[in-house]
């Protein structure tokens, strides 16, 4: 027999898959506009104002779950979890809407040098993958995968900034200004996104076992 | 006070009582239960001094009469003409106890059914009262009543019209009726009795659940088709055992019967029709206890104590064992 | 997980925020900091019988100093038959006994050389209902204990009676009626009457069999806050069949089921993250 | 699917009408079994208002302050009282409730808090119960056997004894249920707070269940206050006033008795007083007894024994 609070547990389950696929497909957008150039700001403007909106919705829920039902064990974390990984994947909106805005306002040309980004994002791209995936499947072990690639990211990111700042000499700073300066806030935008995949981990994890990361 | 004082001195309190409570002994728990113990022995001490005094006073008749005590119709105390039978007194009784019942039992359980079922609660109330208050009367009152009062309206009103009308041909109802007979006792008797018997079945009734009463009610039923559905059944055997409670009272009642039953000795003490003069075992012990002259006529009574300790503890039990079967029936659970 | 940190101007760095993270885990999981305080009670392979029919089956447990354990549990589980089992209350039912070991402060409540009566002394207990004595005023129920003991000292007799219905938060709306009979109050009232009555006996444990059943929410929430003041003084165990009950006042949680003790540990801990899967579908209201 | 909706419908306008019809004849039974059950009530009442009508106006006239303090005299005249009797009622029955009213509440006590089920309380129940329905004069004739044959008199101690056994089955068993109508969670109380028992069932217990043993009680002496048949045999009946609980004593059913088996009208008229006198006294004691009780404040439910 269905209790009562799983209603709302379902539903707090259907918002955060759906937040899921909105922040991927974000993300993907908004890399495509940089990449081909297109002019999709708006389109990712509505996602992460939606992904807003549900990451209240979640909110709400989950506080209306608490108050009434008082949830214990596993669906008291997974309420925890959940309210976490909304705002886990608003993040992830959010910075694919700053990746756009940056596009955007910088007015890169297809002529500035993408491969760092290129590189980064088939990174960042994966973890988010993973981190939905273990999501879904509530498998916790992913989260030791998700370390390892933001650790790579994090590696690639402070290579680029360091190669950006050795190379641009007094001289020929204005020259590759707009490129540089687009690329290195799109990384480090990419970067943060790996840090919240793992978050997202973290919290899996959480959910599944009741104890946090052991890395933490 | 801080915290921390008024912690020693929970604690000093605490030893310091301690202290008092735990050197207290308790032998008394043993003495206590020895002279409950001994109160409930007693009674049983009773039963057993009951049996033993009425088995001893009567050995003399029935070594003398043996078993024609409880089939001889004769009753003669006169020196050397001694002989004492009980069965008239036997049939007496268990006329004048019948008529009660016909007549008490039908009565007693439509009122308990009207003070239980039908009346509102402001009625019921004081009536009950008024019911019990009928059971405070102590017999004498009673007989009293029946002797100067309600005798002549048993006369008027009842025998006499059945008399006319039916005396001359059904000997049920031949002898020309003045009011001291079988029929005026057992009616006296019934009214006795009623309160007895309407008390313990409004009980009965009060412990039926509303709940199966509700059932009824709720399937459409009327007031009767509830009672006898649901609420009759459950309480079967019940009112059996009170009407059987009321029966030993009957049987065992003395002074009231002694009163108005005519007192014939011998077989004129057979009843031979509903306005026949007679006696009761215990209207005769009563009669002739302080004028028994003999020994054996003194056993005799005795013997008649006897029998009606058996014929009571009989009626008794089994309406104990009828009332404890009704108790026994799990609720919900129709036979 | 208390972030609710929202937009880009909050921000932080990688590493603080890891680190606030990690903080929020801290705060999670208290009892690695938290001291156990030591045993108060300790019951040893504690067996309970109803005539034939084994109602517990070999409990292990320490009820520690000065904190509050709650017994939870499904009906019939042997919630209650424990808690009785504790202050040798049990065996008064009829065709019931108990046998083990309930080692109380080094004393073996189950020694044959013991006298029940004398753990009664220092154990108290408060019951399901409400249980005035109907005949007696407030003032008669809370010195019962003492004067049916046999203490006299009138003196001292009021001074407990006070400090008593104090300490059962009962004095002030009681203290100008205190000749009127203790059924009158209300049955919030009347709970807390029996808490002082148990109370006035300076007890070292005081078990509680549902003591809030028979309340509605706001007594109930009452007797909770009694209950979470006295442990400074106490050690209080209760039974409670209301999980959130349990897990607001407790410190510690033993899970029974059909006569064991499936699980016992930290209240939040059991509540939170119960080891054990049984625990886990009773608690989240899954079975039972 | 419309069919089966069809015969749904008929079914139920079939059901509606039979049991319209029916409804008319079960109401007319329904009324007629109310009408039987207020006539049968009608029954009861009748008697009891003409008793009481007759005591009071047939005792009324009777009355004196001679009537109630003398010696029975001549039965022609009409003189002289009922004294002997009042006093030797109040004797009796007062020495019988002292001995029984213990007894019972103890032999209470040990049913409803100590015997449990065993063969032992079991045998108490059943032959007190067997007590309270044996008939009164049987009672009498093992007074007569067991202390008027002893001694050799005829004595206030063969009354008593023989009233006793009427009244002692009766308090057991109202004690007995009075008690057990005491929530167990008193008892528990008292336990867990360390009272040793015998504490507990005298002073809460018993306390808590007082108005119900009380009533138990009264009951009991109503009862053997009105009680004649055992008293022939016990205490015989005398004119004159107490002299010793060795001898005979005059007890007011025995004198309502022997006056009504007077042939003179006078006499009647004495036994309506003596009547009259004798349901007062019922009934002033019992009220008395049962302010006593209300004022004790809680009250336990019980079952009225009308029956014992």
């Amino acid at each position: 027999m269905p209790r009562l609070m799983d209603l709302g547990i379902s539903s707090v389950s259907e918002n955060l898959s759906e937040m899921g696929n909105m922040a991927q497909r974000s993300l993907q957008i908004a890399l495509d506009s940089y990449f081909q150039n297109n002019r999709s700001r708006k389109k990712v403007f509505e996602l992460n104002e939606k992904l807003r909106s549900l990451e209240d919705e979640v909110g709400d829920i989950a506080t209306e779950i608490v108050a009434r039902y008082q949830p214990v064990a596993k669906d008291l974390r997974f309420i925890r979890a959940s309210m976490e990984i909304a705002y886990i994947f608003w993040r992830f909106g959010r910075y694919s809407y700053d990746i756009i805005d940056t596009v955007d306002e910088l007015h890169t040309g297809l002529d500035c040098n993408k491969t760092a980004v290129m590189e980064m994002s088939s990174f960042v791209l994966k973890a988010m993958e993973l981190s939905l995936l273990s999501l879904r499947t509530r498998d916790e072990t992913i989260v030791e995968k998700l370390y390892e690639l933001d650790s790579t990211v994090d590696t690639l990111y402070r290579k680029y900034l360091r190669g950006t700042i050795n190379a641009n000499n007094k001289d020929d700073w204005k020259v590759h200004s707009r490129c540089d300066i687009c690329n290195i806030l799109i990384l480090r935008y990419l970067e943060r996104i790996s840090d919240h995949a793992c978050y997202l981990g973290d919290c899996v994890s959480y959910l599944v076992t009741g104890l946090s990361s052991p890395r933490r | 006070m801080n915290s921390a004082t008024l912690k020693d001195d929970h604690q000093e309190r605490r030893k310091k009582l301690s202290n008092l409570l735990l050197s207290k002994k308790k032998p008394m728990d043993r003495a206590f239960f020895g002279i409950v113990l001994g109160a409930a022995g007693y009674t049983l001490f009773l039963v057993a001094l009951i049996v033993y005094a009425v088995g001893d006073g009567s050995t003399e008749i029935f070594s003398y009469e043996g078993l024609e005590f409880f089939t001889g119709t004769d009753w003669n105390a006169v020196y050397g003409r001694e002989a004492f039978g009980a069965l008239p007194y036997i049939i007496g009784t268990l006329v004048t106890a019948g008529i009660a019942m016909v007549i008490g039992v039908p009565v007693s359980i439509g009122i308990a059914v009207f003070l239980s079922e039908i009346s509102p609660p402001r009625i019921s109330t004081p009536l009950s009262f008024v019911i019990e208050l009928l059971a405070a009367v102590p017999s004498i009152v009673y007989g009293l009543w029946a002797l100067f009062v309600f005798r002549f309206w048993i006369v008027d009103l009842i025998e006499k019209p059945l008399y006319n009308a039916f005396g001359d041909w059904i000997p049920f109802f031949g002898k020309t009726p003045f009011g001291l007979d079988v029929f005026t006792a057992g009616i006296v008797l019934s009214i006795m009795i009623i309160p007895i018997i309407s008390a313990i079945s409004r009980e009965l009734l009060k412990a039926v659940p509303d709940t199966q009463r509700e059932a009824a009610y709720s399937l459409g039923a009327t007031r009767w088709e509830t009672l006898r559905i649901a609420v009759f059944p459950y309480v079967k055997s019940g009112l059996f055992g009170a009407a059987f409670l009321g029966l030993g009272r009957a049987v065992g009642e003395t002074i009231l019967v002694t009163m108005v039953i005519g007192n014939a000795v011998g077989v004129n003490a057979i009843p031979t029709s509903l306005f026949s003069q007679s006696q009761t075992l215990a209207s005769v012990i009563a009669n002739e206890f302080n004028e028994a002259a003999s020994s054996l006529h003194l056993s005799a009574l005795i013997g008649l104590g006897v029998v009606l300790l058996m014929l009571t503890m009989a009626i008794n039990i089994g309406g104990m064992l009828l009332l404890s079967r009704m108790v026994k029936v799990s609720p919900g659970v129709r036979e | 997980m208390s972030r609710t940190l929202k937009g880009p101007e909050e921000e932080l760095s990688p590493t603080l925020q890891v680190s606030k993270v990690s903080e929020s885990v801290e705060i999670e999981r208290p009892t690695e900091v938290k001291d156990i305080p030591p045993a108060k009670l300790s019951i040893r392979n504690l067996e309970a019988w109803f005539g034939t029919k084994r109602a517990l089956k070999g409990i292990n447990l320490d009820v520690r100093e000065n904190s509050i354990t709650a017994f939870i549990g499904p009906s019939g589980c042997g919630k209650t038959t424990l808690i009785r089992c504790l202050n040798r209350m049990h065996e008064m039912t009829p065709g019931a006994s108990a046998k083990g070991q309930a080692i109380l402060d080094g004393m073996d409540m189950y020694d044959a050389k013991v006298d029940p009566v004398t753990i009664k002394r220092r154990i108290g207990m408060v019951f399901q209902k409400p249980n005035p004595f109907p005949t007696m005023s407030i003032y008669d129920n809370v010195a019962a204990g003492l004067k049916l003991n046999g203490i006299k000292d009138k003196k001292l007799i009021d001074d407990i009676v006070r400090e008593s219905l104090e300490g059962a938060v009962l004095w002030e709306e009681v203290k100008n009626e205190l000749n009127k009979p203790g059924m009158g109050l209300s049955g919030g009232q009347q709970q807390r009457l029996c808490i002082a009555r148990a109370l006035a006996m300076q007890p070292e444990i005081l078990l509680m069999d549902e003591p809030t059943s028979a309340l509605d929410p706001i007594a109930s929430s009452k007797i909770e806050e009694l209950v979470h003041g006295m442990k400074k003084d106490l050690t209080v165990v209760i039974v409670t069949h209301n999980m959130q009950q349990a897990a607001r006042v407790s410190d510690y949680t033993a899970f029974m089921y059909l006569g064991e003790l499936i699980e016992y540990g930290d209240t939040k801990q059991i509540f939170e993250n119960p080891r054990m899967e049984l625990t886990e579908r009773y608690i989240s209201g899954k079975f039972g | 699917m419309e069919k089966i909706q069809q015969e749904k419908a008929n079914l139920k306008y079939q059901l509606q009408n039979t049991m319209e019809r029916k409804s008319s004849r079960k109401r007319k039974i329904n009324k007629l079994v109310t009408i039987l059950c207020i006539i049968c009530v009608g029954l009861a009442i009748v008697p009891l208002g003409s008793i009481l009508f007759e005591v009071i106006k047939n005792g009324v006239s009777a009355l004196s302050v001679e009537f109630l303090t003398q010696r029975p005299g001549s039965m022609i005249s009409g003189r002289g009282g009922i004294g002997p009797a009042i006093q030797g009622t109040l004797i009796t029955v007062g020495i019988a409730s002292i001995i029984a009213a213990p007894v019972g509440i103890f032999a209470g006590i040990y049913l409803a808090e100590f015997a449990g089920n065993g063969p032992l309380p079991h045998a108490v129940r059943f032959f007190n119960d067997v007590l309270t329905g044996l008939p009164s004069i049987v009672l009498g004739i093992v007074g007569y056997i067991v202390i008027v044959l002893v001694i050799g008199s005829f004595s206030v101690w063969a009354g008593s004894f023989a009233l006793s056994i009427i009244m002692i089955p009766i308090v057991v068993r109202v004690t007995e249920e009075s008690l057990k109508v005491v929530p167990n969670s008193i008892r528990e109380a008292g336990y867990s707070l360390g009272i040793p028992k015998w504490k507990i069932t005298l002073h809460i217990t018993l306390k808590t269940a007082f108005s119900g043993v009380l009533t138990g009680i009264v009951i009991g002496i109503s009862r053997i206050a009105g009680e004649t048949a055992p008293l022939i045999m016990t205490i015989l009946g005398t004119s004159l006033f107490f002299t010793g609980f060795d001898d005979p004593v005059d007890a007011l059913p025995l004198r309502i008795w022997r006056l009504a088996s007077q042939p003179y009208d006078s006499a009647h008229a004495q036994g309506w007083a003596a009547a009259l006198i004798l349901i007062l006294i019922v009934l002033l004691f019992s009220v008395t007894l049962r302010l006593l009780a209300a004022r004790k404040g809680f009250k336990v439910r019980v079952i009225r024994y009308s029956n014992v």
